[in-house]
């Protein structure tokens, strides 16, 4: 990761550290004002990674979707109907059916989003506000609101209860995607293609790019790792619920910019995008640690965002 | 050299075609683009394209290039006819292609775009040190210093094009095409890029160049193909042909070219409309004075990324100025931003048509009255009737070659969206007219009649401050020239002062 | 084994009560709020601590998290009831989180709170089935758990937890049916607004509101029924339910803050001869009732004294004391006539002066 | 493609003209499934008019910042407090004053963000994420949580819950700023500033646009169209609460986007926003009046938008 920094700051382009600055900056504040209320313990620190987990898992899969100039509102509703379709196979079957059964929930909205996109050409905003708001429905529909119990102990174990030693399984599940993920991106001609289709679409397909093909791909990507993370969320919970997901749309698309991939495409970075979502997971963790009242955390949390960002904007630019 | 070429020629003379593109038909809706053209290019000949602005070659070029599907003909590579839908097709069957158009990934570094789509693998994985390694050689045969970490985003235009070029190179096709390649490269690149050519013709590639440069096809080519009104009004061996000839193929009528437009009254160099004092910008400008009169038109002439784009960006309030004034009529000026620049009469054309000249996605009215909005304004609403006259005017003065003003700039040929851009500076009626390469990828006539424009600016006693990378226009306008290199004027040509200002004046003044 | 029956019991007393069989009219009697296990109810007045209690608490110097499965009003009475126990016991309250209704957040805020290593959770969880896993690490902790409104699958009192303090929400669905009974005087047509969500304390006061209609009162027909989730977007409903059923005299919606919208459309649609009758107190609406508007019903639980119940009983547990396992608040029904007194009992607040002045009172 | 383009030529943004036949296809649709469940009655028609015209009032505002190629999600928050304020207010002072308090609210808060976003150069998108955490916290503090009752019956009237002859003052306000929207929008030199700067930012500043400025004013104009929403709800609701606006954001956009206003800047129209809000509007009341269970509403809502636009765009490609 440490080539990985120095060789984008070769490339002159500050944009791509900004979010360590902002890590740091968080990190610091927080350490300072809870240095004697367990913000540093081992334990904590450890919370804070298997909190993000799911987080991070979706923001690397929209890293990919947001490089190519797209976005997907659908991961949301995605992960619910994939936690409980897992959790509903696990019942009369085994693991990796459930857990092939929830990934594929992903995979087949992600393509019809992806679909419907570069073929209709309607702005993926709306495709996927669409699917989100059907796959909701659906997730509300399979079990009638009922939430559906795990008592499969191996698969709890596998995604999300378990620990490996000190490290949770989640942690570890999160490093893999993210390793992954980082390698697709930057080592590898889809990696490129994605960025070239979000940076300048037409030079693209002018270069012999598939944009389209890129556009159904990076939809599919965002919308699987949505359901691996629907998968890791049951895990976690022993169980599944239509409400999963819900809130965490805004929280992947925010990590995700803050980890300076931007809007506009052809930018971006994948280990940014976990840091940013590390960074919205202190922030739950350390404003709650403060003993703040639930107004004064969504204060204190808009406030620290907008700091953390404009100081480490300076700090990059001043250097 | 012109002797070489014959040589190369007469031997591939009895060669099969590289490329044939037989009797292409092309149609936008309603705009018949091109109807029934037919060229033809042998291995290591080089054929020459030319045309006026919005003639169909870009638009031949691409059908080509895979980009779009021709409405009907056929192409043949080696004498076999060949089927592709799209670029990847194109470029299976050996074809390469520099676009006119600006066709790079800003967001991306320089190698990343020189190997996009087809990235060397170690592995799994792109292999990106052997990418820098071949961008680092392939610089070097151009000698350009271009690192390949660089991001596209913060090259200047000149070396922007100069990756365009290697770009297509780097992929070794069988058949080349370049359209418009030389255009904001100053003579030196162009000398590079024509040995290139050379090099390729002795490795029996076949190569189409696309210019408005006719001094350069007969330099370069073998063979020159003229389109006007979407068919072919000439083909013939450029031995065969004086320039004249093409001229008159293009757009049925000789005109003149290249002379000095004098003024119409001589100069009074009194009172300076624009004086600029000890102007000072980073490393690229360095304490750089000069005046400019009423009814002067000043070149300013230099290597690329001599810092000429950086002094017209200084004085137009787009960079602060470190150390120096901006004078405009004997006034010190304090420009915070364009807005300020041209409220104090100044106006720039801007080198860079994609990024700071149009908004692709808009009407060429809205283009043209976009400095103007405020001047059109009665009571509290825009007069879009009087808008709308002004730019048809306009567009007819410059003949954008357009449906209507209300068609959209991204769908215009690149001279005339070069024109769109050049129009705007028309509307504000500047007192000093900031000029930097106005008239890229511009047709021979075109540039006749906006280098008349640019000469009655001056005469209606305001100033004119040209940059340009075209000696032959330089030579055509300016009464006197600053010579720049690394940032500080080494020299001044005057006409007055009894220089000769031509293009082989200034191409050795720029070069020692 | 007896884990199942648990869970069983528990999704008795959750969300399934909604769909139950409405045949049997004992079957419905009996549905006064009983303990995940069973339990029968005791009487919050009943739980008590004496001055000593509290000196030997304050000793203690114990700390205290609130993890909350929402915010608003009736949470803010909650915390204040709390509160003011804890004061007396020298208990600090170190966190108070707000789940957001997210089952993953209220694990969250669980595990987090821990690293203040807290001694008592205060806790209202969100999810009974996902709350198992959630409350493990508190539980594995020996932390004092007590829970609010309802407990989680698989757990016991005494055990995992101490106990559960309850509002009566099966008798809150039985006084709103009494409330629109009264104010639609005995026959008429009403439609029914409910929360259309996975949510047992509104689930249950739903579903009881609407057998009491069907077994008590057969002169009175329900018409119309359409969930929402939205506690904004219930005006849409309203309006389409005026559209298709103008002969409605009373509408049922599942609480206050939902209950806004819905008297905007009927003064929007002049009806101000639709009664309204709906759950909680809160100022806009009551200030309607109070002049005599649309609203002529509420029913209301009592924060306040859950809160304070919740503290005392965690008091119990770490003096030692025996706890009742399941203890459930009064309940009270409000009209224009008893306003003030309800903000008293049930938020521990003065009625605000706009209410008082309708009341002329003022 | 050439097909796409070729209706540019005719120099026509057939984009311009989708949301019609959309709006067309959706009101067909009910007309026919509904045709005697009074979808068409003039009062549900104004129903559907009152209801949507706090989403329309806030959709003329997004306009103006989608075309600037930003975006605001502060405006949810803004509704809440600028609401509060204004009741509390309306307590101890008249309708004016009470009414400026409002406006204020967003203002202030749509001059920061501008500010931020303008000089800082932080991503709009982050930018009001952050005010609008803030906005809310303080909207909760305001009052602690308690809703504050109107009792100022010209307010009342004037605000929302009045009606003049069969027309609801809310349909009346939709109307007046959609009409004002669209004449700054279409017919000054500000409108034009704002579509240049959405179009091409540095090609609009070579021409002598305070590309900066504009950014300001969008973020402004964005935020008190929001503070003045949140009055009409004030006055519609006879009182303000925390809770105001929350869901409203993703609506808005919705509506600005359907409406043909295109998220890369540069093009849109103002009155197609307001057609886009009432077709939000149509769908909540058609899905209703069918008597569609909430999960049912939400599959259908999805399936339908999607479908419109398709239908549309492929219409509007066909002739
Ligand atoms: N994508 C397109 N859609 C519609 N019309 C187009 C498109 N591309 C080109 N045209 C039209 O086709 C005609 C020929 O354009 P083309 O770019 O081939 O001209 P050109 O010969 O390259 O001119 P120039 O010398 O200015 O580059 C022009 O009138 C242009 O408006
Ligand atoms: N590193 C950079 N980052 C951003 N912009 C740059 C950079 N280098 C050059 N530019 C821009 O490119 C334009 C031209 O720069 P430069 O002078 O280097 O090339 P040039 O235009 O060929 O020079 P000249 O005008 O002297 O030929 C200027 O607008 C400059 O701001
Ligand atoms: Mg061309
Ligand atoms: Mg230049």
């Amino acid at each position: 990761m440490d080539n990985f920094i120095s060789k984008k700051i070769k490339g002159f382009n500050y944009k791509n550290y900004i979010v360590y600055i902002s890590f740091g900056l968080v990190l610091l504040f927080f350490s300072i004002t809870l240095f004697n209320k367990g913000f540093l313990s081992p334990e904590n620190l450890m919370n804070i990674l298997r909190q993000t987990a799911m987080i991070s898992v979706m923001a690397v899969g929209m890293t990919f979707t947001i490089s190519a100039a797209e976005i997907d509102l659908s991961i949301g509703s995605i992960v619910a109907l994939s936690a409980l379709v897992a959790a509903l196979v696990l019942r009369s079957a085994g693991i990796i059916l459930a857990v092939l059964a929830g990934l594929s929930v992903g995979a087949v909205t992600g393509l019809l989003n992806g679909i419907i996109v570069s073929k209709v050409r309607i702005p993926s905003f709306l495709v996927t506000l669409g699917t989100s708001s059907i796959i909701s429905g659906l997730a509300r529909k399979i079990t009638n609101l009922e939430a559906v119990p795990i008592i499969d102990k191996r698969f709890n174990f596998i995604f999300g209860s378990g620990d490996i030693g000190p490290i949770s399984t989640l942690f570890l599940w999160t490093l893999v995607i993210m390793i992954v993920g980082d390698l697709v991106y930057r080592k590898t001609p889809f990696g490129r293609a994605v960025l070239a289709t979000g940076g300048n679409k037409s030079a693209a397909r002018f270069s012999g790019i598939r944009t389209d093909a890129v556009k159904v791909a990076v939809m599919t990507i965002s919308a699987v790792c949505a359901a691996f993370a629907g998968i890791l969320y049951a895990g976690r919970l022993h169980g599944a619920r239509y409400t999963l997901g819900e809130a965490d749309v805004m929280t992947v698309i925010a990590a995700v910019v803050i980890g300076g991939t931007s809007f506009t495409g052809g930018r971006g970075t994948v280990v940014g995008s976990i840091i940013g979502s590390i960074i919205m997971g202190m922030l739950n963790n350390g404003l709650l640690l403060m003993g703040l009242s639930v107004s004064d955390q969504m204060i204190a949390r808009g406030i620290i965002i907008i700091l953390a960002v404009s100081l480490s904007l300076r700090e990059a630019k001043n250097d | 050299m012109a002797g070489m070429v014959k040589i190369d020629f007469e031997e591939n003379n009895t060669g099969i075609y590289a490329l044939e593109a037989i009797d292409i038909h092309k149609a936008f809706f309603k705009n018949e683009v091109l109807k029934g053209v037919t060229v033809k290019v042998k291995k290591g000949e080089v054929l020459g394209l030319v045309g006026s602005n919005g003639a169909g070659k870009s638009t031949l070029m691409k059908i080509i290039n895979g980009v779009y599907k021709a409405d009907s003909g056929i192409i043949k590579i080696n004498g076999e006819k060949v089927y592709y839908k799209d670029v990847q097709g194109a470029r299976a069957s050996g074809i390469a292609m520099v676009y006119q158009e600006f066709s790079l990934v800003p967001t991306m570094t320089v190698a990343q775009n020189l190997f996009l789509a087809e990235e060397p693998k170690k592995g799994l994985f792109i292999d990106d040190s052997t990418c820098i390694k071949k961008a680092q050689e392939a610089f070097k045969d151009f000698n350009v210093e271009i690192d390949p970490r660089t991001y596209v985003e913060d090259l200047s235009i000149g070396n922007q094009q100069i990756v365009e070029i290697v770009k297509a190179l780097i992929r070794k096709p069988a058949v080349l095409i370049l359209d418009e390649p030389t255009a904001s490269l100053t003579q030196k690149e162009i000398n590079r890029l024509f040995d290139f050519i050379k090099r390729l013709k002795q490795q029996g590639i076949a190569i189409i160049f696309v210019s408005h440069h006719l001094r350069e096809i007969t330099d370069i080519c073998d063979r020159v193909v003229v389109l006007r009104d979407g068919r072919v009004s000439l083909d013939d061996y450029v031995k065969n042909v004086e320039i004249q000839q093409i001229i008159q193929a293009m757009i049925g009528r000789k005109v003149t070219t290249y002379e000095y437009i004098p003024p119409k009254t001589n100069i009074t160099r009194k009172q300076p409309i624009l004086e600029v004092r000890g102007l000072k910008w980073r490393d690229k400008i360095n304490d750089v004075s000069f005046s400019v009169y009423p009814g002067d038109i000043v070149g300013i002439a230099g290597l690329l990324g001599s810092g000429r784009t950086e002094i017209l960006k200084n004085i137009y309030g787009l960079y602060r100025p470190e150390k120096g004034e901006i004078i405009v009529n004997g006034q010190i000026l304090k420009i915070n931003g364009p807005w300020d620049g041209i409220k104090h009469g100044l106006f720039l054309v801007p080198e860079n048509r994609r990024k700071e000249g149009i908004i692709a996605g808009q009407s060429i009215r809205h283009n043209i009255l976009l400095p103007v909005w405020r001047r059109l304004k009665k009571r509290l609403f825009i007069d879009d009737g009087k808008g709308k006259k002004i730019a048809t005017d306009l567009s007819q003065k410059l003949n954008i070659k357009m449906v209507d003003t209300e068609q959209y700039v991204e769908v215009l040929s690149g001279g005339n969206q070069q024109k769109v851009v050049f129009a705007k500076s028309l509307v504000t009626g500047p007192k000093v007219l900031l000029l930097d390469d106005p008239t890229v990828g511009i047709d021979v006539e075109a540039k006749n009649e906006i280098a008349n424009l640019i000469r009655n600016i001056a005469d209606e006693g305001n100033g004119v401050l040209l940059v340009s990378s075209e000696m032959e226009e330089m030579a055509r306008l300016a009464d006197r020239v600053l010579v720049l290199r690394q940032g500080k004027i080494i020299r001044e040509l005057s006409r007055c002062k009894g220089d000769i200002i031509t293009e082989e004046t200034l191409t050795e003044a720029i070069q020692l | 084994g007896s884990g199942g029956q648990n869970s069983n019991s528990s999704q008795t007393q959750n969300a399934q009560s909604t769909s139950q069989t409405k045949d049997d009219m004992s079957r419905f009697d009996e549905e006064i709020a009983k303990g995940p296990n069973g339990e029968t109810p005791t009487r919050s007045s009943e739980i008590n601590l004496t001055e000593e209690d509290y000196a030997k608490l304050r000793e203690g110097k114990h700390k205290a998290a609130l993890i909350w499965a929402g915010s608003g009003e009736w949470y803010n009475a909650l915390t204040e009831g709390a509160k003011e126990e804890f004061e007396k016991m020298g208990v600090k309250i170190v966190a108070v989180s707000d789940a957001q209704f997210d089952p993953a957040k209220q694990a969250t805020d669980i595990e987090t709170a821990l690293a203040l290593n807290p001694d008592i959770i205060l806790s209202l969880p969100v999810d009974p089935v996902s709350g198992t896993r959630a409350y493990q690490p508190a539980v594995d902790k020996g932390v004092t758990i007590v829970f609010a409104d309802n407990g989680v699958n698989n757990y016991r009192a005494g055990k995992e937890y101490v106990s559960i303090v309850t509002g009566d929400h099966f008798g809150m669905g039985r006084a709103a049916a009494e409330l629109m009974n009264e104010a639609i005087g005995g026959k008429g047509e009403i439609a029914f607004i409910y929360h259309d969500a996975d949510y047992f304390v509104t689930n249950n006061r739903d579903g009881a509101f609407k057998r009491a209609i069907q077994k008590k009162y057969p002169d009175i027909k329900i018409v119309a029924e359409a969930g929402f989730t939205q506690e904004n977007a219930t005006g849409e409903v309203a309006s389409t339910i005026l559209t298709q059923h103008p002969e409605i005299k009373g509408i049922y919606v599942a609480w206050d803050v939902a209950a806004e919208p819905v008297v905007a459309e009927l003064r929007a649609a002049g009806r101000n001869d639709v009664k309204v009758v709906t759950h909680d107190l809160g100022a806009n609406n009551d200030l309607d009732m109070a002049r005599g508007g649309n609203v002529c019903g509420k029913v209301a639980d009592m924060p306040v004294e859950i809160g304070r119940t919740m503290a005392k009983l965690a008091g119990y547990k770490l003096l030692g004391k025996e706890a009742p396992p399941f203890v459930v608040c009064s309940l009270i029904k409000v009209t224009r006539d008893n306003l003030e007194e309800a903000w008293k009992k049930s938020l521990n607040k003065e009625l605000p002066e706009d209410i008082l002045k309708a009341l002329g009172k003022k």
